[in-house]
């Protein structure tokens, strides 16, 4: 865990001396940015923060910072992370991915790190494809998507990053955009916050291979329209003047968009935000695009008891013997004179 | 009297002197062969014996009662000489069922004794054994002095004051087995003793009723007074080195070393990742309970999982060590690779088995070494090293710990299913004479980066997170020499290949040149072996010699890289042959090193070698 | 996919002539049988049939039928049946599997088969431990079971195989127990007649490693007050004299237990089984067992595209070209006299 | 005149004769390099010369315009006589801005020409590219024959009349250099001219510009009246056997081989498994665009799903493939065992790339030949062939898949990323020529069961799921010889290890016996190649065959097992050297398996070997 240093830090302070090779306009340019803005607001210590990725463009990000880093290998990123967090549950660990490393190759490590609870950030750039590979379809890439691989469209059905993770028994589920720095950096810092296993889906356009393709719900002019943003306590409301919010019908058990106020239903008939409530969570992550908005911020948070915590007291003060006298003689011993 | 009328020993009869002598006791799942051997065990080694032991499970978790595939066995060999394997054939069998009679009969020599419970010959149990008559009576035993005894009656007997209940009370015939057994080998009952009050403390009657059937089984033999006889042996006590002893399976000895070689290290965390499988799985479970050792184990989602943490682990400054068999360990290889790659200290132990795939995963095979040498992708050298014995894990475990710290390097232990479960006698070393080679993590910024060499021995600096000033980034892509950044140059691409290369090949001059186990150290034929062939290969050369052949033993621990005298060692002798479990792996790694016409002597049926097969190899060579 | 033949089979026919080697007790053999009468009673041909199973006592499984089978390597059976069904659509393809086989190892695999929607009947066998490896604990294990691996106690949190299998994706999730044959045949045969991959949670008892680990609810004696059968339009009612029932509380969008009739709640404020809703599924494969049943039956089935159907499409009537003249001469060439 | 001063070439020159000569075509990701590449290839096939290319694209997906890791280059080469690598240095170097000059110049030989196009050289440019003055102003590149142009300017007035934007308009330098280089090189416009049209046929102002740009070049070269001079070169016709021909890569050849295959295998599907990684996913891409051809490719979660739905397909009666590089082929091994166990056929592609671990993802190596060969858990044999150039990958796939189903066994088939990319023309076979080899499934209820072997080959029955009456269950687990149901049985364990080993041994006898393809059948050097080398070694070893000396190329196909020649053939050279991207693999394998003392010579750098570094190896062999 980190201890914030009192001085003000600098976001520069968190850039490594490398230069920085995305192509240019990507959408992981940005989330560089908020990530070196919100470590400098929580003025974390250098020395005590590892970026850990996998393979990929967002794979990348470790050698952007100036902090401690591991460019393992495709997928195996949360498997790394766990043992560097096990080894030494002081640091904090973030663990940054692709959509490919962490739900395709790296499904398993991304299910069992979540369920088991460790203690890390684990920030998922999905730009529904694969973009260090030159263009083919990952399994976040919606059905039809033609690319390499599929110039006749893809026939499988994506999963939702979201989705799966609650699925996997994630106590902190939350998403949001590569080009909102306040949002972003907001849910950042919530992740952080977050004791066990913070999942965050970042919406991360790909200008070359995957250009667009948030753009009907991120675009400036649609994005009041097409994204709800929630927070714990708050009503659900979207729109503009927050003039639309979701309703749960009671028979058929289905959310629904609600004209709210003049002509629509009363506010109180809202649903208000739970980030503890699972089910609603789930709904959430779901909604269809074609008749409800997005839903961003932090969609879940119910913490639990983290495997590194309980490894901690079950290993109470981790006092150390190395009496190996003791240890081989355990059971029976005799003497030959 | 409750003995079959057929038996009839004489009053007294003169111990027939042995040198070794190899039991096996025989029953179903549920008779508690392996407490009896146990229990037999210790007494032998209590009388001074050399001895070695070897469990046969059943492949099945628990099969029905009586049938051929639920038999579990328990074999040790003891004596007078140094004793290095659980012998090849039997001189005597304890068969408490026809099934445990079918499966094990053959491996009894010809003349051998062989103790049946002619009570459990029930119709029922001789047709789930496929026995269309009782062998007992068909005279199919002929061969065998055969002593039919109705163990359930006498148990019973034995044990009725008691009052249990029949299934308790049939629990206990393998106490009067044993009891009869350690007479007939003189040897005493009282750590048997003791241990039955240790184990059933809870419950009187069990403790009165063990004891019972222990001590009447011992007093059949003392008092039998019946035609017939039942041959009593006595076997020399071995000499051996003053000491404290204990028995230590290969699993055990193992884990312990592990533990061990944290400690040298001066580490203070040996973290231990692993995913279960047979037969690696037991030393996840030995070191499970080791907490207070500084032990973390951690059952991982898969092999992958397993060996990324570790390497994560060691990236935060732990000793990393990962555990599997074959499959498991192909899983593990692309991580392996960035391993190589990042130069980080691990140890990865493969408990071979029976292959390919799943193979026979209850049974022993050599048959991992190319796998370990040669299965990554690209040039991605690495230390190999192999265990020979149960105790040798210990040592072999603690070497694998100073290679891997010493050099920031991955290094592969070879043990096998043979290992893992065989036992034998163990003088506790002084943990004083223990070597130490104290880990220094860098902590110096000046001039620092993460590929920074030591000049002597080309470990890179190991840094680790929580050190300020270090903080650095390493990965699997290629890494400038200079500078440990990223690097596509394809100079520097030549160089880090030649560094690792080097690095792994210059291991050789800080490891104990070749010696020969046994025989001269030049001329004739030279028998060179790796991992738990030891035993039978050392029994079989020494058999030879003192035929007075012309023969050595020669058995590496050190495979990558090889010890930098063994070519020269080689190259003295006429004949080369390596009797291995698998179809000749070290001997190719041999020929295409020494450019030696090295001959392979292959066993591939996942048992081990015995000592009469290496013997026989070696005598035919001998002879053209 | 499936021609039932006209004739009349008997169960013994889909038994294979091997000898079941599992441990005397052990509740493989009740689902052994009720998966020999199922295909009876289907009348399922036995070469359009397949097994496929990874390694465990589970996968022991494709020996016992009667049927083309494949026991390949641990956690790989959903990859290879993949390749089977894709490789020839008109077979019946049955995945069994354990806990760790689907969840552990093979957690990535089972994750990509439900979402890709491939047209098999996966066949969970949970037993909560690992069997075969003599009872380590498992990714389904609850915490703080004790086993060879966790002598001190386990310290993760478990996955619910139900709730991962709808966070996958999959689009039929049910759940049925190793010894109650008519519930087990019902709900094996509604798997089969979906299209889609079919995923199925049978609570199997391990009497060696786990012994009665689901006996708080499986045990005759309350298996009426503990097991909540849901039917698709029916009301969710449970109890001996089904006097108890759910309803969700639409403040907090949580469901609770409430008595039903006398002194209790109308029966028409008790909800209505919709196998078709997924927010509905989610809540009842997570019912918290300290306060509700444990819900079985068929949870969730929502049928929709398959991918072994798309490809079908795809490749309009799979006409092979053997043509190599015209392949080896796409795009440009040119003629040496 | 739109000429840069210093640049005043005479009216008339002679065409310089030339054997061959390489040409580099160099500039940003966004110029287009690779087009322009692609088209004088084209007319230089057509101008009857024997060629060889290889595109260089930056390891960044799209680096920042100007930056020398965003540089995008092309080389050819070609000649009048053989030509079999794309050549060691550059005799001409086309340089569209600084960073592409910085980045390639090394290459270019001296006194070789070198055309840049001063337009770029801003100040701007010239920091990204790292350069404090301008090179073409310092004097730094007087090796060199500098042509420097304002290729920017020229291009610009040359297309003015189809009024494009500045960007699009600069879009056409590359026409505008390829003009004059092909006027350099005495080639037709006609192909490219033609290519134009298609390309931009929707919009005609493109075509209308490209071509402009296109002639404008040309022209320039033809009318200059300048001092100083532009060399033009005249390259015979390489005399090639009359037929069809095509320019092909590797990866292309590969794909359609496949497809050969599997119709040659009378197959009716091809089930390619796979997943994405460099540099095999282009044969995924072009497998993806046969569907019409029998062709399922599926883009499985990770490597261990492709192989294994492959396996699965293989077991429901499809031709399975998968394919990958290193690592994923790492991740592979575990259910390359079950294949080998379960004897399914299956062809499995490593596109090798330098390692280890992540390593240099975009470079070429051949260091998968361990992993390929033993890179198993037990001893499990499977055939491994290579390719050799890009068109030879078009019969090593044939071959690949002929092994696979009439042995019933997984075969790895190695290429690498050189292959992948680099292009030579090839002359169509005659489809009739390709043989069949049609794959019959087993039927026949009578007697049958999963491993019945044919005595021949030893292949098992192959019986698909959907046939009546052979309902069968396989899996890892050991299986009886006898009747393919599960053993345990010691004796059955080594026979059916031994039959393994025995299936895959005598394939040697189903091979070509081993050619030299170059030189002596004895006597002097022997140079072992396999692989991508081919072209470098076989141009090496001719040229030193053509000054005399006794040298002779061997290129290795078949590598498990090897021809039933190769060791009397190598026993009669007096010296055998192996050149390999690697630290040695195959040198070791031929060292174990013949006892000869085979040589390597190694390079480890991501780049192929050149011509001149074989030949000095050989001459420095010889000359000791
Ligand atoms: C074992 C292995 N398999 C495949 C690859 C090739 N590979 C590298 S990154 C990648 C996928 C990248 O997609 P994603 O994770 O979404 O990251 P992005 O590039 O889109 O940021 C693949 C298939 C690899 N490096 N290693
Ligand atoms: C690659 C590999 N890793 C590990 C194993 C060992 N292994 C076999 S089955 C199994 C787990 C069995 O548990 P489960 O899947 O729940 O099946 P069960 O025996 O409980 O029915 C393990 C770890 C193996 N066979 N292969
Ligand atoms: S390929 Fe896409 S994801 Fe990768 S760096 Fe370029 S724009 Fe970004
Ligand atoms: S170990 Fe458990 S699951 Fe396996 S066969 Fe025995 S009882 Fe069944
Ligand atoms: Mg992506
Ligand atoms: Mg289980």
């Amino acid at each position: 865990m980190t201890v914030a240093t009192p001085e003000k830090r600098s976001p520069k302070e968190y850039a490594s001396d490398q230069e920085v090779r995305w192509c240019p306009g990507c959408g992981d340019y940005a989330i560089l940015k908020a990530v070196h803005k919100t470590l400098a607001e929580l003025g974390v210590r250098h020395e005590q923060t590892v970026f850990v990725s996998g393979i990929g463009c967002a794979a990348r990000f470790p050698y952007y910072m100036s902090t401690y880093g591991f460019h393992t290998i495709h997928g195996r990123a949360p498997a790394i992370a766990t043992g560097i967090k096990l080894a030494n549950p002081d640091l904090d660990v973030w663990i940054i991915s692709g959509d490919g490393d962490s739900l395709s190759i790296g499904g398993n490590h991304t299910l069992h790190l979540l369920r088991r609870n460790i203690d890390v950030n684990f920030v998922l750039f999905n730009n529904e494809i694969y973009g260090l590979t030159k263009g083919q379809y990952s399994p976040t890439s919606r059905r039809g998507t033609t690319s390499p691989s599929t110039p006749r469209g893809s026939l499988d059905n994506p999963v939702s990053p979201c989705a799966f993770a609650l699925g996997a028994g994630a106590r902190f589920v939350a998403r949001s955009l590569d080009t909102t720095l306040p949002h972003l950096t907001q849910v950042l810092k919530r992740a952080h916050a977050h004791r066990g296993a913070s999942f965050v889906e970042l919406f991360q356009n790909c200008v070359v291979f995957n250009d667009g393709v948030f753009s009907d719900f991120t675009e400036r002019s649609v994005a009041p329209e097409r994204q709800l943003q929630v927070e714990h306590g708050e009503p659900l409301l979207f729109g503009a003047n927050k003039d639309r919010g979701l309703r749960l019908d009671p028979q058929t058990l289905r959310l629904e968009v609600v004209a709210v106020g003049e002509g629509g239903v009363r506010p109180n008939e809202v649903l208000v935000h739970d980030e503890t409530n699972r089910a609603l969570a789930s709904m959430l992550v779901d909604l269809d695009q074609s008749e409800f908005p997005v839903a961003v911020g932090v969609l879940y948070c119910d913490p639990t008891a983290t495997y590194d915590g309980s490894l901690r007291e079950q290993r109470d003060g981790g006092e150390v013997s190395n009496d190996l006298e003791a240890l081989l003689r355990r059971g029976r011993t005799w003497t030959v004179l | 009297m409750s003995v079959d009328s057929r038996l009839r020993p004489r009053t007294t009869i003169e111990p027939e002197v042995r040198e070794s002598v190899v039991i096996r006791f025989a029953g179903d799942s549920g008779d508690g062969m392996q407490v009896t051997g146990s229990q037999f065990t210790v007494e032998t080694a209590l009388a001074g014996n050399d001895l070695a032991t070897f469990p046969d499970f059943p492949a099945e978790i628990r099969a029905p009662a009586g049938t051929t595939f639920g038999v579990s066995a328990f074999q040790i060999r003891f004596g007078s000489g140094e004793v290095l394997t659980a012998g090849d054939e039997l001189d005597m069998l304890i068969a408490l069922n026809p099934a445990a009679l079918k499966v094990n009969v053959d491996d009894l020599r010809p003349g051998g004794v062989l103790l049946v419970d002619t009570g459990a010959f029930t119709q029922r149990n001789l047709n789930k054994a496929g026995y269309a008559s009782s062998p007992v009576d068909d005279g199919s035993l002929g061969d065998y002095r055969v002593l039919p005894l109705d163990l359930t009656k006498v148990t019973l007997e034995a044990v009725k004051e008691q009052g249990l209940s029949q299934k308790e009370a049939l629990r206990c015939r393998n106490m009067w087995a044993l009891g009869l057994t350690l007479w007939m080998y003189a040897r005493s009952r009282k750590a048997t003793i003791e241990w039955i009050s240790r184990r059933f403390g809870q419950r009187p009657e069990l403790v009165a009723a063990n004891t019972a059937a222990l001590n009447a089984g011992h007093a059949f033999g003392e008092t039998a007074e019946l035609e017939g006889d039942i041959q009593t042996y006595s076997i020399g006590e071995a000499p051996t080195t003053p000491g404290l002893y204990r028995t230590v399976t290969g699993t055990e000895s193992l884990a312990w070393g592990l533990v061990a070689g944290r400690a040298a290290s001066g580490l203070r965390q040996l973290f231990f990742g692993s995913y279960p499988i047979t037969p690696a799985s037991p030393v996840l479970h030995v070191l499970a309970n080791l907490q207070d050792y500084g032990v973390v184990t951690f059952q991982a989602e898969d092999e992958i999982a397993a060996i990324c943490a570790a390497i994560g682990a060691a990236y935060a400054g732990a000793l990393g060590v990962t555990s599997s068999s074959g499959p498991g360990i192909a899983l593990k290889t692309e991580a392996l690779g960035l391993a190589v790659a990042v130069e980080l200290p691990l140890v990865v132990i493969n408990s071979q088995r029976a292959g390919p795939s799943t193979g026979m995963p209850t049974k022993t095979e050599q048959s991992d070494l190319y796998q370990a040498v040669y299965g990554r992708n690209a040039d991605s050298p690495l230390p190999v090293i192999a265990a020979a014995t149960p105790a040798d894990c210990f040592d072999t475990a603690i070497e694998a710990v100073r290679l891997a710290t010493k050099y920031m390097t991955p290094v592969m232990l070879l043990t096998d299913g043979y290992l893992a479960n065989a036992a034998e006698p163990w003088r506790l070393p002084d943990v004083a004479d223990i070597p130490e080679f104290p880990v220094q993590f860098h902590d110096d910024p000046e001039g620092f980066h993460p590929f920074l060499r030591d000049p002597d021995t080309l470990a890179r600096a190991w840094a680790v997170p929580g050190t300020p000033g270090l903080e650095h980034r390493v990965g699997g892509l290629e890494r400038d020499y200079e500078t440990g950044h990223i690097s596509y140059d394809p100079a520097n691409h030549q160089r880090m290949t030649d560094a690792r290369a080097a690095k792994v090949a210059q291991i050789a001059s800080d490891i104990p040149i070749q010696q020969v186990a046994a025989g001269n150290e030049s001329g004739g034929v030279a028998v060179v072996g790796w991992g738990s062939t030891y035993g039978a290969i050392h029994e079989g050369v020494k058999r030879l010699l003192a035929a007075g052949a012309a023969v050595s033993h020669i058995h590496l621990r050190h495979l990558v890289p090889f010890p930098p005298n063994l070519g020269d060692l080689l190259r003295g002798f006429d004949r080369i042959v390596v009797p291995e479990m698998n179809t000749g792996q070290l001997a190719t790694m041999l020929r295409s090193t020494f450019l030696l016409p090295v001959e392979t002597h292959s066993k591939v049926t996942g048992q081990p070698f015995k000592i009469a097969e290496v013997a026989d190899a070696i005598r035919a060579r001998l002879e053209q």
